[in-house]
Parts: structure tokens; C-alpha cells; sequence
């Protein structure tokens, strides 16, 4: 494989132009004791035909979603996609392109985005939504160094019900700076409130809340934010699956000064963790946006008066700022927000609230079958969205490798987080009824036996 | 010509989705969720059906200018053909359809790929240790310095600041803020180098790292880089690397080899994975030895073959990504790598720094080549004399439009008056490399000849120059 | 902003292909073949790199319009939306890559696949059989053709003679000429329909055959079907349906029920396989259970649940396919039929019906209607009115173009002069249908004011109105 | 699935501005008695998730080339195909239009056409190449309707080494026209140019000879052609494997006067038969340029004098000549031509000439190898382009179910056509020594067991 256009005869032509006699003359400037003088141990090169014969090997090692039937969730949902997404995506002017520098050539990158903005606000119920961040756990840590700057504190409540990886990342991120770090405990499947109550006092820069949690019920936001209200300058920042925004309250309406969360559910693949793209949304403020990382478009004129759009408020980005930025980030996930747009779009209103009930639905209709297992407790109750933290007398792990022998990935086995014991079984509305059926069956076996 | 917003065409009960049916009982979930948490109106998203979002996307990139459209000049961004093979490795449904929580030994086949990544990338930086978990390369230096962090921890030094030249990217300063440093910069001496006696100034045992660039954002290899490197260390700080111009030099130096600490590498540069419009990127981070231990975790790892994510990481600076990093970038990268192999990358260097050495003899009589010296894979011109004339860098980065080709990257680095920062890559060819420098002549004549009407382009655009002043005053964020 | 040929791009030892090494000996052919059949020189086909590959035919797809585009309002083509999830399907590697000599055993679900959209198509039409094996809606009714060919020798008739109404489509008479009949053009009555007399002076003993489209190409359903189909099958004739219209009538009609004994489907009109550009189409032939017989070979046949091809058939008229017919367009239409199901088919016709007739009541009055009677899914126009100020069709037409937007069908059907045949399809939204009738209001309003301007469009294409004569008096038809 | 936009609102709008109550009212014009009163018979609608779920299933049912070492060939040839054309040819500007007649807004389609009638032309060494026909079999068809034509004789000679469903073909379209065919046996694997000669008259309208022929062999061209040249009226028609072109001599050189076959090898997959597409190229003869069936796209100017591309010397034609057009053809093959236009500009000079090498010499190393085996004979000897007729004591049929166990598809069984026994094995550029090696020793076990 190879894309390069000169031929032997060009670069003789072109090498007298610029003056010299072979192309290593170029390279001149490189001092010799560090001038590689050895070819790269690298494999020979291969052609389309030899890669394609490779990679499908390499794929033939795995095993792939279409070969089993997964209840994984945590954080990386399996949702139909529909099908124009890739389509679209496909289109090279698109995928092809760099971060919008001329605008004037990149109306399309920039309009996609500006309607994604307006649509992650929409979905959240928020004043203003950036262009997108890298990815779920990195943006609740661009959402605590935020909170951090707006509100000049250093305490972060960061309850056990958020996902134990976006946990680690928040505490990375806070770490230079000095982020005090509270967590709260569990009262079953939720944040334990009182312990909360407790934490929050007027040194506290952010709560931090997953709605719906990491183990799948729905916190109670109202008493939260309550709670947070109490304390003026402390920042409720929400970590939001956007999938379930069709069928819960927006966190704008609960108060929330910042929301963020994993948008990969939005018509973005499993595809083992990456690329997603994490969103950010916050309060319609202007000393919140002045603090907000990210890029941003917006709508604007050309010298005629048409319509347009470029990025903006970049004085509070890194090549315009420097050491002074409100993040260092420079490329965002464009392309994965690009596909949450089009998924968003076609989904519609009506669609992504089907996508959430449906999700809702079926997996009530699993927990209620679960509960007929005894030796199986179910621990969210009836508070669940589409995910559902399942223990048994037996070890998870071992429960997953007996219904992985019957082509099932029974869910995430929770033990690995060092936390909690069970399984986390995630439902999607792709997931049929004779499917949830089989699930049951094998899980009754897998228990009792 | 302007396509309306997708909301636009939106009429109440249109559908663009297909659900099966729901083969189970619906029930309420307002009787078992907390009070006020099922919201009472669905979200306003648009009501369209699947035409018209295709129409519009269709449309919307018809309104963008991509790799596949023509020359993409912008130094330092390494914007070169993105093969598509690569995309359809990335689809392949036994490498795409596969959830991060899946035990290792389902996914055997793919991290034999991302360790083979790891491996190549070792060798062709001559770094030891690699991670590939950071998501872009922002990310990277962020995780990079982290590392160093971590590692004067560890240690019990407390270092507070990093250097930086000031032709460095943004991104640098603002990393080491982000990770808890103070940016100090350091001025380029008048080759357009690192001054050695300003960096001598800056060192002191409160410098944690010094970051760099080689070749620099002028395209110039820094000569002095192993005595660089010796002051660095000599007092106690490490060196970071900053790999955003690594097509200059591969299979001819390593950053390793110039004793470079860390590095961070960005795939969707250097291995062609497409941009995307502004990502997604990836943004791995060599080490050598010493620091491996302070890498985020998870760790890929391999023992008797077979691949597994080690956790087990006590000094780690942690994570810094939900799950392993940007995956589907990093598949690209791996065919590209694997499929050039051990000669074609070195191909790849020497026709892009060819093509870099090309544009600048045939454009420095035009525009002002303000640093002579030797340059690699881009250089920098000065708009300078044409600024003279009432004409900035900008306004010929708008006329180029005009004639369909993307502009340089301009107005950076910060050190070169009215810059323009070049980068053709390795893939253009001779009649599209002749073509921009035959504009570009073109557009020094029509400064000299109708300066007003070059100050007014872009003029063949689908929109003209936009108001970005308005834009920011006004902040019109969403509909 | 001409693209130029992609031989413009060459040079010598420029290489765009990418192939393995060859791992067995190379051996001189010359050695073994007859003398003279190896070539001395290789085919001067274009030495072009894979990236001048992509952007030659990336731009070349920006100078075209699909549907993805906007309307495609050409009469009797069909042109609605393309679903993208039949591209899906069609390129699922289980169902692409199987060869045509694998036995049967071996593609059973492809076997499957055909079967059911056979027995789709018998359902939607009222037919019987089905072959699949025509590869374009002329393919198919060139196989119906020679059915009732081969139908009549098998009985011993000599009939010579095939009716065609005077608006049928041109492919119609050449069909009959190229199966070997005497094409007799019947006229139409004032009404737009069969001439009844007309049509019984034309019947006699050596008619094999009459062809109808049902709706018509003014779009109006023949009332009289019932009486005109007695009529030819008194005289011992046969009833050849063209599927060109099917769209009109899914759900509400069948040619079956009509007593049509043979008719050809469009798959990719009715059943939105794509154009392409003009081509790939594929068109099925269905007939009466009497004419299975003579259906082409080899025959797809079911047997306790196993799917195999009959070559058993000692009447069949013969075989017009190397293969099987145009199998990636038959994967296409079975999405969509079997998609759309039971009640999605109907719900089709009845908004391009619906889209149809609007489009009438709002154009009738800016230009003449020629026949006031009910039409279906498609109507036709006539610029007479505009003619009579010195602009043509063609010129009105060409305007459209200006105006992004696809033209209709014009000078077609030949019955009404300065026709213009409108068929909007159900997947245009109202916003589009507005749009188009706004634009010919607006070319209506322009020919009052200023006619030579509408007659020199179109006026912001990538080319201009191109000289069609040149072009056939002085044939340049390669590089 | 659903494809409407209008809403029911809309379409009560719509329906008051016609001016009918329903929508069932636009129909009246259907007389009721052949109304259809009940629904049709057919399933239900499904989504596209059941609908990947369905076809998938059906695929799953399929032995595909991937799962298979396949040898099969004899008119469908399975080649690399570079990634590249399947990216190009899902540019929605390209399938999704219509055949060109708006020529303005169709410059993309119509200027791929130019440059594959080029390259058609070019690799066959005609003067003048069409838009494509329906497929190899009906291009010898509409080519043999054309030399009737032409001619007005109607003898036509074709040798039984030519594919036999060509053969099928040829005579369902010279029938109705009073074609008399002539098949001439076989010498060896060859066309037994005896009886060719004898049958050779002037009466003859064509001869046609398949090149390679079926048998994988090479017909002594220059022999026949100059059998051809002594009568005046006959034509020559050659139906060529364009990719044994990339080594083999052009049939225009020998002086062919149709040149005629299965474009598919050109970068389109093998797809269970097709869609693929009939290439048609002439001598450079105004006369029988007239006589040409299918589209022509031509060069011309704009008003402004601007190059541009049209459809040209449609006076040929069906839509503007009816039942005097040199064929009922329409729709042709446009998106198949497009992709075998990218195949021949990205192989380029260079490429085609080697995967007709790679060919080539695969089958020569096979052929050596199978020599060695005792009980099977190679018919072709050393005369063959990329496949081999290879004859056991064993029945064809029983050495394929044999391979087939190994997951080797050996070839196609010639038993099928009722003319001859044996395998016709073909290889490609795409196997490997390593697999020629495996089909070798299967191949011994199969024949001597």
C-alpha cells in the first residue's frame, strides 16, 4: 500500500528545481549521531488484497456482537443505528475534512454542529451545548476543572452510583488542582442522600450526579437539587445517557449548572470503547460559558447579510490563549458528533422517546421475569431505566461464563470495579421478547443449578 | 444557495425512524421512578422523515471541502489522503461490533492489533513503552505530562513549571496549565531555533519538562536537540515531544534516539486516520523505560499470547478516557502502518518534506521566506510584503479559496509576522503542488493589481467572508 | 471548473493499484500461446495514483444530480428516494459474495430471497409466474414477448403482429421489432385513451399481441381495460402489460385482475433499486399459469422447502441472461417490498397519487393540461401556451436546471406537443412540491418578462446548454 | 419501513386544494370491478432492525466466498476489487441518478461514460466502444442481431468453445430473426478450425470466437481472422475477457469487427451473476456505427464553448426511432460501467497488464502441479489464460463434494452444459502459492482415493 503520487522521474524534476542533487540531501539539517542508519524493524509492506486477508483474520478472533447476545451496558450501549448514518458519514467532504479554520469552506462541518448544539441543549433541557468533547469520562473531568475555576472551591461530591471509570478520570483531572474529592455511599441501587446532605456544605464547588446511575435507577433529582440549591455557589453537574432523556426530565429543569455525558448511545457504535464523543451543555450564563472548554459555533452574517456560521468565543481556547485557555483541547470528536445529529434528527422526537420507552419497557419486562428466579434479587426494584444490577448467591463470574457457553454476554460482572458484587444487564429496544425469554431460561439454570 | 436548518423541515407527525413494534407490556414509568423525573413532553427534536435528513446531510457536505476535494495546506495539521481501505477495515463487524466490557479472551483478534500498534509505534519513535488510551493530542500531551507528574511525585521532587518555546502549538501552554505546571516560554533565537541561552536561563530545579517540537512549527530540525536534551536533564527535568510533525522524520531520526522522556503521537496526523472535521483523533504517548510504570491504566499487556488489560498499576497517573481510547482510530492506523510498512513509511517522509522543499523554492520570490534555514515537511512564509500593500495574510488565505484550495494555516506560529504555515504532505501530486503555487503567484499579482478586490474575498464562495466579531459579541449558539 | 479526463492525470510510472507479490514463477507466455496473441505493449490506460483516482471521481460525482439531490420529477422513471438500507443489504458479504456455479445447496438463502419476491411480485400483480432472469424493464418485456412467441409456435399460429398505442414508450415498438413482430401503432382517442375502433380495425387474426401501460403515460387509468381485453382475446391475441406505471395502482389494481396475460415489473421504478445513472434496472416478467411454460430458463423452482433452478424446460422461449438477471437489484427489492409489507405498499401509491394530483391543481392554470381526466401518479403538460411566446419545453426545462431541480420528462409523451410529464413520486415532501411549482410559476412569470433569457438556460449549471448537434455530426467518442 | 413525508394534516391540505374529500378519491377512475377490494397478501412491515435480522439470517444460509476457497470462474471471475470503487460508486450522485438526459446536471455520470468508452476502446483496440449493455451473454446477442443486420445474411457460425449459456443466449436473439447458427466442435480444448473453415461461407454474417474461450484456451487468432478476412461480407465478432487483455493481444489488432463481453471482471463482484455488464466496442466504421445498439455518450461544446459531454447519435435509438431502433435497450448497465471505469483507471496500464500476469502464471503453477497427479489430464496443456479444463477418471461431480469438505469449491462441474466432463478450475491474482499448494494435495486425495 502506498498514496504517493511522485514518480521517479518528478522528483529528479523536482529536487533541480529546489536545488539539489537527492532527496537524503534534504534531510541534511538532521545531525548525523541521530539519523537513523538502519531501515525500521517494521514488517514488509503488504498489499489491499494481504491486509484484508489479515484484518479478517484478526477479526475471526473475536467474538462480535452479532455472534452473541449482549447485556452488556456500563456506559457503551448497543442501540440500532439506523442505516443513513454511516451513509452520510461516508461522504468524504465530511470525513475527509479538518477543524472548520475557513469557514467559508466548511459550512457543512459547522452547520451539522451548530444543530447539534441545538439539539444537545434541546435534549438536556440546558442553555448552551459545546461543539462536543472527546468523550464521556474525560468531560466530567472538563466539567469539575470548570467548576473548579467558576467557583473558586475545591470540594467535589462524587457519589459511588457514578461510573467507577468516570470516577477515575474525574479524579485525574482534579488531581493538579488540588479537587478535594468526597464520595458518597449506596442505599441500595442510589446515592444515599443523607450521607449527601451531610458532605454539602458552602465549600463544596460541584455535586456530581449520573442520572440514570451507574447501576441503573433513577435518582431522585428533585431532593437533590434541593439540596444544592441550599448552597449558592455550588454547581450541580449532571452526568446525563442522553437515550434516556427521551423519556426522563431534562436536568435543565432540575436546576443543573452543567450537564454532560457519553453521547456514543446517539447513533454512535459499540466499536470497544471509541471514538465516542462526550457532550457538554450548561445554564444560558455568560460567566458559565466564558469557563466552558470546547469549541463552539455559532450563527452569524457574511459581508451580504446571508447566513452563516463560524467558531467561536475562541479567546477562551488554547491557540488563541495559550497557558490561559479554559482546556487544552483542540480536536473534539466531530465526525461521532456529526453521526449523534443525524441519529437525533431521524430519530425525532418521537423516535428517541420510542427508543427510551421501548428500552424502559423491555427491560421492566426482564426484571419482572428475573424476580420469578429465586436465588436472584434484583436490586434497583421497579427504579430502573434500562439497566438493572442483578445479584445471586452464585459468583457473577461465574453466571457470565455459563450463559457465555449459550452465546450470551449475561452483562457487565460488577466485582471487576472492586466495589460492588452482581451483574449489571443492560436491555435496549433491540433486544426481542423471545430473546429476554431465553435470557430468563438460561439464567434460571445458570442460578440453580 | 444556504440550506435551511434540519428543524426547518420538521411538521409535527413526520417520521424518519423505524421501530419494530413493542412485543412487550408498556407500563408507566411514572408509578416507580421518583416524582418528577419522567418528563410529561417528549424533546423537541425535529419531526423529518429519512429523505429529508438525507437531503440535508447530502447537502451540508456538499457545502465542506475535504482531503477528497483538493490540496489542504495546513501546517502542522498533516492533512494527506486518508486511504479508504482503512475505513473498511474500521467497519468490519468482528473488529466494530464489539462491546468494551467483553472479557479479553472474546476480543483476542483486536488486541493483538492494538499491541502490534504499540510495538510499531515503539520502534518507529524509538520510545519504549507506549499507551494508546488518550483520544487526541491534546489529550496525549495532557497524559504526557502527567506521566511526569506522577513520576516527580513518586520521586518527592516538586518541580511547578514547564517550559515551552513560544513557536510551540497552544496546545503545550495549556496542557501544562491543565496539569497543574506553569507555563514558562522561551524565545526562538533568529534561525528560528531554541535560543540556548534563554533555555539555559529558564532551567532551574523547578522545571518539571521541557516541551518541543522537531522538526519545529517552521518545519526546522532543531540541531542542537542533543544538547538540549543534556541541559534538560543535567537539571533534572525531562524532555516532551510533541508529535504533531512527525511525518518529517520517519525511518530518519526518533525522538527517542534524540533522548526525547515522552512523546505523544497523533495518529489522525502522522497515519493518515481522517480528521473528521475536528476529530475524532488519537493521541498515543510513548515513555521510555523509567516512566512505563506511571502510564494510565489500564495497561495493555501480553503474556505467553494472549493479550489482557492489567489494572494492577499502582503508580499510574490514572485514566483518562471512559475506556481505552479511540479504538476505531487506532484500527486505521494499524492497517496504514502495517500496510506501508518497513519501506513505505520511509517514502512517505521523504516526498513529503520533498513536496514541502518544492513549494517553498518556487514561492519564496513571491512571499517572504523569513528563516532560511533548512526546512522539512512545511514551512513558513510571511505575508509581510504583501501586508504592505494593504492586503493581509488573511485576505489571501480568503482569495485562495476563490480558486477552490484550502488556505495554509496562518497567523501562527506567533513568532512570524503574517504567517502562512505550509504543509502539502506527500500525497499531493506535481500538477496539484503546481497548481497552488501558480494561485498563489496569481494572487501576489492581483494584490499588486486590485488589492481592494483581493481584501474582498472570498467572492466564489458559498458564503462570503463571515462576521466573526458579530458572532462573538452575540453568541447565537443553537436555533 | 471543468474536471479534466482522467488520462490528463497520467504519468508514467505512477501507480494507483495495490497488489500482492506474485509468489510462483513467472513464465513467458509467448512460449505457450499462439503465435501473435500476446500483447508487445501494455493497454495505455491511465498511470494515476489512488488519490487522483478518489478526487477525479469525487468531483465528477459533485457535477451530478441524484435524488439525494432533490425532485426528480421525470415522467414514467419513478424516481423516488432510494432507501440506503437496501445498499446495505445487497453488500452484506453472505449475500454479495456467492458465485453463480456454487450448487444450489450452497445459496440457499439467496434462493430463499428470490423465491419470496417472486411470489411477492405474483401477489402485488395477480399474476402467476414470475421470472426474474431480465436484467431492464426492455429486457423484460422483450422476454414477454417472446413468451407469447414461443406461446403461439408451440400452438402452430403464425401471428405477426404486435399493437402499440400511439403513446406508448419507445421501447415498445423496438421490443416488438427486436422479437420479430411488426410493431402497429394504434391512435389514441381525445381523451387520452385507447381509441376503441381504432383498436378493433388493428385486431385480426395475425395479431400475437396488444402492449398497454395501465395507467397510461398521461397517467390516466384505461377504463376501458376490461372491454379492450376481450377484444384481443377474441381475437385470439394476448394482453402485454408495461410495469412501467405500476406505482399508480399498488394495492388498488392489479394487471392480473385486468386480464393482462404477461407483463414486465421496473424494480427499479415500483421498487426504488437505483437508477444508477442508468443502470443497473431489472425487470421481472409475470405471466398467466398457460404461459409458465415458456417462461425463460433456467427456472426457479421450490421442492419441500429446498430452492433450486429447473433447466428442465423443453418450451421455454430460452435464456436472455449469463446468469441469473441482475440478482443485486432482486436483494434490493425484496427490502423494500418485504419492508413495506402488506400495508406500506399501498400508503406509496397513494401519496404519489396524492403528490401527483397536487402538483396538477396547481399547475393547470400557468400551463395547458391537454387531457382533463383523471390521472394517477403522474399528468402531463403542455407548453403550448409558452411556445406560442417563443420559449420551448426544452428551454423550460433547461430553466429548471437553473434552479437546482431536475427536469421532467419532455417531448414525451409524443401525442401532446411541448409535453412536459410530471411524476413527482410519494417520497417528495410537500416544502419540495411547493417549491417546484413555485419554480415553474416563477419560469411562467419569466417567460412573460423576458424570454431570451429563459430560452439562453441554463444559466449557473457547470456547463452550459451543450450543442447536441455538434456532437452527432462529428462523433468524439473516446479520447 | 416507510418512506413518506407527508403527514396525515398535509395530506388533508393537499386533498382540500385538488379539491377531493379522500384519498381514495383520486382513484375513481379504476373501474370497481377490478378495484382490489381486500388487502394483498404479504407480511407485515418491519423496521430495519427486524430487517437486518431477516436478511442476515437468510445470508447466514449462504456459503460465501469467504468462507470458501473458491476456483470457480467460467464467465464470473472473482478478482481483487480495490476499496476504492465501492467508496466512489456510493457517492449518492452517482446511483441515485437517472439515466442523463439533462446533460447539464448530469456532467459526472456522462464524462465516466466517455472515459470508460475510452478505456474500452483502448484495451480492446477497437475505434469505438458503447455505454454498456445488459450483460457478456445479451452483448453477443445484440451483437449477432447486429451483424444479421448489417450483413443481411444470417448464417452465423458459433463454435461450441464458446460459454454455453452464451450460446443460449445467442439463439433466443438471433430466433426470431431466422439466425442460422453453426456449431463447430472441439479439438482438444480448442475450436476445431477445420470445420470452422468448412463452415466459413459467403453466406456467413459472423463468426464468433470466444477469447480466451470457454475452455480457458487461446484461440490461434491470427488463423481465423485470416479465414474471416477471405469473406467480405463476414464479421468477425470477438467475445474477449477484458482482463486477459491486460496480456493478451487486442482483438481489434487481428482485425475483429465486434468486440463484445462480460465487463464484471473490471472491478465488479462476482454477486450471484449480477448486476453486470455487456462491454460493446466496434471498428471505427461509420456504417456499423449505425448499426450500434445502447447509449453513446460524445464530446461537445457548450454555448460559451465550454467542453462538456452528451448522449449522442440517439437516432439509433428506441425513444426517438421506436420500432426501427437498432434495439429495444434503455436502461443499461451505467453504475456497473462506472466501477469498471475505476477498476481500469486505478489498475492503470501497469496493473491490468499484472493481475493478467499474476492470473496467468497462478494457473500455469497450478496446472504444473496437477500434471503431476496420476488419473487427471489438463486438456489445455500449456495454452490457457487463467483457467484449466481438467479431466478425471472420477466424475467432476464427485472430486467438488470431495474439495467441498475441505471447504475447497474445486471448480465448475462441465457436466452441467450436457457437452463435456471434467472440472474448469480458474484461478486469480488473489490466490497464493500456499493455497494452489492445499488444492493440489486435496485434489490428489480426491482423485486417487
Amino acid at each position: 500500500m502506498k498514496y504517493i503520487s511522485n514518480t521517479p522521474e518528478e522528483q529528479k524534476k523536482m529536487l533541480s528545481d529546489i536545488g539539489v542533487e537527492e532527496i537524503t540531501d534534504l534531510f541534511s539539517a538532521i545531525p548525523d549521531n541521530i539519523k537513523l542508519d538502519k531501515p525500521l524493524e517494521l514488517p514488509d509492506p503488504i498489499s489491499e488484497l494481504e491486509m484484508m486477508n489479515l484484518v479478517n483474520e484478526r477479526a475471526s478472533r473475536n467474538t462480535d456482537l452479532t455472534e452473541a447476545d449482549s447485556y452488556l451496558g456500563a456506559g457503551s450501549y448497543d442501540h440500532y443505528i439506523p442505516s443513513i448514518i454511516d451513509h452520510m458519514v461516508l461522504r468524504s467532504e465530511f470525513y475527509t475534512a479538518y477543524t472548520p479554520y475557513q469557514a467559508e469552506l466548511s459550512q457543512g462541518t459547522l452547520q451539522a454542529i451548530y444543530e447539534y448544539q441545538s439539539m444537545i441543549a434541546e435534549l438536556t433541557g440546558m442553555g448552551i451545548a459545546n461543539a462536543s468533547l472527546l468523550d464521556g469520562g474525560s468531560a466530567l473531568g472538563e466539567a469539575i476543572l470548570m467548576a473548579l475555576r467558576h467557583t473558586r472551591l475545591n470540594k467535589v461530591i462524587m457519589p459511588k452510583s457514578i461510573h467507577p471509570s468516570y470516577r477515575e478520570v474525574g479524579r485525574t483531572y482534579g488531581g493538579p488542582h488540588n479537587a478535594d474529592f468526597q464520595e458518597i455511599g449506596l442505599s441500595g441501587s442510589l446515592t444515599d442522600l443523607e450521607q449527601l446532605e451531610e458532605a454539602l456544605d458552602d465549600q463544596t464547588a460541584a455535586v456530581i450526579i449520573q442520572y440514570p446511575n451507574f447501576y441503573g435507577s433513577v435518582e431522585d433529582m428533585k431532593k437533590i437539587a434541593a439540596m444544592v440549591e441550599k448552597q449558592k455557589k455550588t454547581l450541580l453537574i449532571v452526568a446525563a445517557n442522553p437515550i434516556a432523556l427521551g423519556m426522563l426530565t431534562p436536568p435543565g429543569e432540575f436546576g443543573a449548572d452543567i450537564v454532560i455525558g457519553e453521547g456514543q448511545p446517539l447513533g454512535n457504535g459499540v466499536n470497544y470503547g471509541g471514538p465516542y464523543l462526550g457532550y457538554m451543555a450548561i445554564r444560558d450564563d455568560r460567566r458559565l460559558l466564558r469557563q466552558m472548554p470546547g469549541r463552539l459555533v455559532g450563527k452569524t452574517e457574511d459581508v451580504e447579510g446571508q447566513e452563516g456560521f463560524v467558531m467561536t468565543m475562541q479567546t477562551r481556547e488554547q491557540h488563541i490563549r495559550r497557558e490561559k485557555a479554559t482546556s487544552n483541547i483542540c480536536t473534539n470528536e466531530s465526525l461521532n458528533a456529526l453521526m449523534a445529529t443525524i441519529y437525533m434528527a431521524t430519530m425525532g422526537k418521537k423516535g428517541i422517546e420510542e427508543v427510551a420507552y421501548q428500552s424502559f419497557n423491555k427491560t421492566r419486562y426482564l426484571k419482572g421475569r428475573l424476580e420469578g428466579i429465586s436465588g436472584l434479587e434484583v436490586v434497583n426494584g421497579d427504579n430502573h431505566f434500562h439497566e438493572i444490577w442483578v445479584k445471586t448467591e452464585k459468583p457473577a463470574s461465574e453466571i457470565f461464563s455459563e450463559l457465555y457457553d449459550k452465546c450470551i454476554l449475561a452483562g457487565v460482572d460488577l466485582s471487576q470495579f472492586d466495589e460492588e458484587e452482581g451483574l449489571l444487564i443492560c436491555v435496549t429496544e433491540k433486544k426481542t421478547r423471545e430473546d429476554l425469554d431465553k435470557f430468563v431460561s438460561a439464567m434460571e439454570v445458570a442460578v440453580n443449578e | 444557495m444556504n440550506e435551511p436548518l434540519i428543524k426547518d423541515f420538521s411538521t409535527p407527525g413526520r417520521k424518519g425512524y423505524s421501530l419494530p413494534e413493542l412485543d412487550v407490556d408498556r407500563v408507566d414509568p411514572k408509578a416507580s421512578l421518583p416524582e418528577g423525573t419522567v418528563r410529561e413532553e417528549a424533546p423537541d427534536l425535529p419531526e423529518v422523515s429519512e429523505v429529508d435528513v438525507v437531503r440535508h446531510f447530502t447537502s451540508l457536505s456538499e457545502m465542506n471541502y475535504g482531503v477528497d476535494s483538493g490540496i489542504y495546506p495546513l501546517g502542522s495539521c498533516t492533512m494527506k489522503y486518508n486511504p479508504k481501505i482503512n475505513e473498511d477495515v474500521a467497519r468490519i463487524p468482528g473488529l466494530a461490533n464489539i462491546h468494551p466490557f467483553q472479557p479479553v479472551n472474546e476480543v483476542q483478534g483486536s488486541l493483538s492489533m492494538l499491541y502490534d500498534l504499540k510495538r510499531y509505534l515503539a520502534e518507529i519513535s524509538g520510545m519504549d513503552e507506549i499507551t494508546l488510551q488518550p483520544a487526541s493530542g491534546a489529550h496525549g500531551e495532557y497524559v504526557g505530562l502527567m506521566i511526569i507528574r506522577k513520576y516527580f511525585e513518586t520521586r518527592g521532587e516538586e518541580r511547578n513549571k514547564v517550559i515551552v518555546p513560544d513557536s510551540a502549538h497552544g496546545t503545550n501552554p495549556a496542557t501544562a496549565t491543565m496539569a497543574g505546571y506553569e507555563a514558562v516560554e522561551i524565545e526562538s533565537n533568529d534561525r528560528g531555533m531554541v535560543d540556548l541561552d534563554s533555555l539555559k536561563e529558564a532551567l532551574d530545579d523547578d522545571v518539571a519538562a521541557l516541551m518541543l517540537t522537531n522538526p519545529n512549527t517552521l518545519g526546522i530540525f532543531e540541531k542542537d536537540i542533543c544538547e538540549i536534551a543534556d541541559l534538560v536533564h543535567d537539571a533534572g527535568g525531562l524532555l516532551y515531544y510533541d508529535g504533531a510533525n512527525m511525518n518529517a522524520i520517519l525511518s530518519y531520526a526518533r525522538p527517542g534516539d534524540m533522548n526525547f522522556d515522552v512523546m505523544h503521537f497523533n495518529l489522525h496526523k502522522t497515519f493518515s486516520t481522517p480528521h473528521g472535521g475536528g476529530g475524532p483523533g488519537s493521541g498515543p504517548v510513548g515513555v521510555k523505560r523509567f516512566l512505563t510504570p506511571y502510564l494510565p491504566k489500564p495497561f495493555l499487556t501480553e503474556k505467553e499470547g494472549e493479550y489482557f488489560w492489567d489494572y494492577d498499576r499502582p503508580d499510574s497517573m490514572g485514566r483518562v478516557h471512559s475506556f481505552y481510547g479511540n479504538y476505531g482510530v487506532m484500527l486505521r492506523a494499524f492497517t496504514y502502518i502495517r500496510g506501508h510498512g518497513k519501506t513505505g513509511l520511509k517514502e512517505i517522509t521523504e516526498n513529503a518534506v520533498l513536496n514541502a522543499n518544492y513549494l517553498k523554492a518556487k514561492l519564496k520570490d513571491d512571499y517572504e521566506l523569513p528563516f532560511s534555514a533548512d526546512s522539512l515537511h512545511e514551512f513558513v512564509l510571511s505575508g509581510s510584503k504583501q501586508k504592505e500593500k494593504g492586503v493581509s495574510t488573511l485576505n489571501i488565505a480568503k482569495r485562495l479559496l476563490d480558486y477552490d484550495q484550502y488556505a495554509p494555516t496562518i497567523y501562527f506560529p506567533l513568532i512570524v509576522k503574517e504567517s502562512m504555515m505550509i504543509e502539502p504532505t506527500e500525497t499531493e501530486n506535481l500538477r496539484s503542488l503546481d497548481r497552488f503555487i501558480e494561485t498563489l503567484e496569481t494572487i501576489s499579482r492581483e494584490i499588486d493589481e486590485d488589492p481592494e478586490m483581493v481584501k474582498k474575498a472570498p467572492h466564489t464562495t458559498i458564503v462570503r467572508k463571515l462576521d466573526e466579531a458579530q458572532a462573538a459579541r452575540n453568541p447565537d449558539l443553537r436555533w
